[in-house]
């Protein structure tokens, strides 16, 4: 018996420490990490309504489910494509802090 | 099925718990004489040069990316199989597409030399 | 409150709490392990809401997978000396942003009247495996989505291996 | 109400909830005391099973090695465990300079709670069974993810160079054995229909591994894999390297690094037997449900005692071949089989059982002559002689001339 609200509150809250993760963090790692928080804010609100969808309907709905599926295969993708970016940035610049990654600046 | 999770979870707290305490009694009963030369780091006789954390090679990420894309898949087609029996064959050549994709990613890996370990 | 209620604000205030030790930490290590608590406080999230499959794929997938990835980078490309500031200049800005996309999301929520509506057990019925896997290849259901998230992964495979493999000679 | 005789655990559950429930304790108090009893009881046995396994996987390495194994402690050597553990418990715990408390504690604990978590789902005949979980089977394949992090937790804390090199070079084999370990259970799952580990055991009214051998080898041997042991106990081959992740650790958390490979030796040899050998099903093992224990055990003490053989017979792999093993024979072939047993069986569906058994052994012994011409046409390019064929006899005529050659003094 858990209000709706209550996974609604958690995953705002999740939601906008992984928004400052990335906005105020400088290491690259740091900020991807941001990310995946906000990835598993949205997959608690997914599923929060799925179960909340399939209590209404009385009957199991799988829209949430595979919308939440989608975001594990999104962010599995992600991590690997950006890891591998800051890799190959450390690589060429021995630096992974974003700030100091100032390719375009002259 | 809350109440099969309560029983996962009663476990899991046991299982953590065990161990915890028999190290927290040998703690108690065993002899506490430390001193630097027993606390240095243990490298064969030599003393520690530098600091801890070592350059790794990359091949370590690319195994370990490798095993994350084929993880990802594998758990997209558990619920395939648990609906394998009632599912028609038009289904089940979608999965072996999806399959056959995902092989011919390995088999990239493979040319690239990215599954070698040097 | 009854036993659910309790489990799931315990596990809420670790899981928020990692999290915001995970954002403050300065060795990009601690950072990773805080990440596993909290990741690890979702995936009871997910059991509180009768999701059994997403909470064992968030231990297999996130902890399993995700998070030795980048343990793995981490490992790759740590400088030797962590010091430094953490947070950029900007850092009480982004504070200020953050905060208020929470608050305004919060209180837009708290205000929504069908939230208050009790989540209730549904029982195993719910928790079955066998729709979603009928739907994930039914070509009126997932089929399409299905099919794509198998190229995005060999996409994502192939990239990631072309960006990360080291060029002979590159190391400067 | 169920005999004693039939189902000795079962009475006593049905006896405790009845005593309890006539005490007047609530119901839902009744089902908490139940599974804490329940869980605690579990635990401890596989905890204490650990010792008899030491003796016996001691005792049976040295008839291997033509040793007679412990022999001086108690009847053959019977108590040699015991007192093993007595020792170690008086051990000092020495913590490295500059190590990670936190990590560096944890890290044990961590280790024998992921081998021990097992224990809850397996069902141990008709009637016990710990957790019917719906998603039993990913459960187990997941609770492994918990043991890879102990293992970084271990390597990081321990302030230590070969600690942490050892700690991802095991991680980067466990995560690489899991692959085909995942991709060849998605058969049992396939047959059965079901993620649920009692339904994957009833469902086998004939064995799996009848149905599909390979997928039950590649699961075999990659979950000897998972385990660490030889031939495949690279992350601490005792004669070559420092002892990897483990290296800092001292006294009972040590040894329960120990203990957890021990208990995931035999847990690897339970999951073997649910999955692929029938779990508790056996002649009678429905109307006597305490005869499913006796089955399962049996089981799972073959498979472990294959494990033990391949250990005491078997050299040890280097790395490469690992990862080449892994990654270039078991994981492209578990998806080709998973693709063609998917397929055959789609035909064979509603047919009579025997032709289905029949069509699968066929299909699984064809993929294996097919993999077995495969690698060894590999083998014969790279093999090359590096010795004459035909070695001369060690005479004074074959003696090479010292002159001839250019070494003379």
């Amino acid at each position: 018996m858990i209000p709706l609200t209550w996974y609604l509150i958690l995953s705002a809250v999740l939601f906008s420490i992984g928004l400052f993760a990335v906005l105020a963090r400088r290491h690259a790692i740091a900020i991807l990490m941001g990310v995946e928080l906000m990835l598993n804010a949205v997959n608690i609100n997914l599923l929060a309504f799925w179960h909340y969808w399939s209590q209404v309907r009385g009957a199991p709905q799988v829209n949430g489910m595979v919308f939440a599926a989608m975001v594990f295969v999104l962010a599995a993708a992600e991590t690997a494509v950006a890891l591998a970016l800051i890799i190959s940035a450390y690589r060429r610049h021995h630096t992974v802090v974003v700030d100091e990654m100032t390719l375009l600046k002259g | 099925m809350l109440s099969t999770w309560l029983y996962v979870g009663i476990f899991t707290l046991v299982a953590v718990a065990l161990p915890a305490i028999a190290i927290f009694l040998a703690g108690l009963l065993a002899p506490k004489k430390p001193n630097p030369i027993k606390e240095a780091t243990y490298e064969c006789g030599v003393e520690t040069v530098g600091p801890t954390w070592t350059q790794l090679r990359v091949q370590y990420y690319l195994f370990a990316l490798v095993f994350l894309i084929f993880d990802v898949e594998s758990v997209l087609l558990y619920p395939w199989a648990v609906a394998y029996q009632q599912l028609p064959l038009f289904a089940i050549v979608e999965a072996i597409i999806f399959l056959a994709i995902l092989l011919g990613g390995l088999f990239y890996a493979w040319r690239k030399g990215a599954l070698n370990w040097q | 409150m009854n036993v659910l209620q309790w489990v799931f604000v315990i596990t809420a205030f670790l899981t928020v709490g990692a999290a915001v030790m995970m954002v403050l930490s300065r060795r990009m290590m601690h950072a990773a392990l805080w990440l596993a608590v909290a990741l690890l406080g979702v995936g009871v999230i997910f059991i509180t809401l009768e999701a059994s499959f997403f909470a064992i794929v968030q231990l297999l997938v996130y902890i399993g997978a995700i998070l030795i990835l980048i343990v793995f980078a981490i490992m790759l490309t740590q400088r030797t000396d962590e010091s430094g500031p953490r947070l950029n200049a900007y850092a009480w800005a982004a504070a200020g942003v953050a905060a208020l996309i929470g608050a305004i999301l919060t209180f837009s929520m708290a205000g929504w009247m069908l939230g208050n509506t009790g989540l209730l057990e549904l029982g195993p019925a719910f928790d079955a495996i066998l729709p979603l896997g009928q739907a994930l290849v039914d070509t009126e259901g997932f089929a399409v989505p299905f099919e794509v998230a198998s190229v995005l992964l060999l996409a994502a495979l192939i990239g990631a291996i072309y960006i990360a493999f080291e060029r002979k000679g590159e190391r400067s | 109400m169920t005999a004693f005789w039939q189902d000795p655990i079962t009475f006593l559950r049905l006896w405790l909830e009845n005593l309890l429930l006539s005490w007047g304790v609530s119901e839902r108090w009744v089902l908490l005391i139940r599974y804490a009893v329940g869980a605690i009881l579990l635990a401890t046995a596989a905890l204490l099973f650990v010792i008899l396994q030491l003796w016996l996987e001691r005792k049976l390495i040295g008839r291997l090695q033509d040793r007679l194994g412990p022999n001086r402690v108690g009847p053959w050597g019977l108590l040699q465990p015991i007192a093993d553990v007595l020792k170690i418990f008086t051990k000092e715990h020495i913590t490295p300079a500059g190590a990670d408390r936190v990590p560096f504690n944890l890290a044990p604990v961590l280790s024998v709670a992921a081998a021990l978590m097992v224990w809850a789902v397996i069902p141990f005949s008709a009637t016990v069974f710990g957790a019917d979980l719906n998603v039993g089977i990913l459960y187990l394949l997941a609770v492994g993810a918990v043991g890879e992090i102990a293992i970084i937790l271990a390597g990081w804390g321990s302030n230590n160079k070969y600690a942490l090199l050892g700690a991802l070079r095991t991680v980067a084999q466990l995560i690489s054995y899991s692959v085909p370990m995942t991709l060849s259970a998605l058969v049992p799952v396939m047959f059965s229909g079901s993620l649920n580990l009692n339904a994957i055991t009833r469902a086998q009214e004939v064995w799996f591994i009848v149905l599909a051998p390979l997928p039950a080898l590649i699961f075999f041997v990659a979950s000897v894999a998972e385990v660490g042991r030889a031939p495949f106990d690279l992350p601490e081959a005792e004669s070559e390297l420092v002892a990897g992740y483990s290296v800092e650790y001292s006294g009972l958390k040590f040894g329960f690094f120990y203990v957890a490979e021990f208990l995931k030796a035999f847990t690897v040899s339970l999951i073997f037997a649910v999955l692929f050998l029938g779990g508790w099903r056996g002649p009678g093992a429905e109307a006597y449900p305490v005869l499913g224990f006796v089955y399962l055990f049996l089981k799972s003490g073959a498979v472990y005692l294959l494990m033990i053989l391949f250990r005491g017979t078997l050299p040890r792999f280097r790395i490469d071949q690992v990862m080449d093993l892994n990654w270039k024979v078991f994981t492209p072939l578990a998806l080709i089989l998973l693709m063609v047993i998917a397929l055959v069986d789609y035909f064979l569906r509603g047919g009579l059982p025997l032709v289905r058994v029949l069509v699968l052994l066929g299909v699984n012994t064809l993929a294996y002559i097919v993999l077995d011409r495969l690698l060894s046409s590999r083998e014969r390019v790279r093999r090359q002689p590096v010795a004459q064929p035909v070695r001369p006899v060690a005479r004074p005529e074959n003696l090479i001339n010292p002159t001839e050659t250019g070494v003379a003094s």
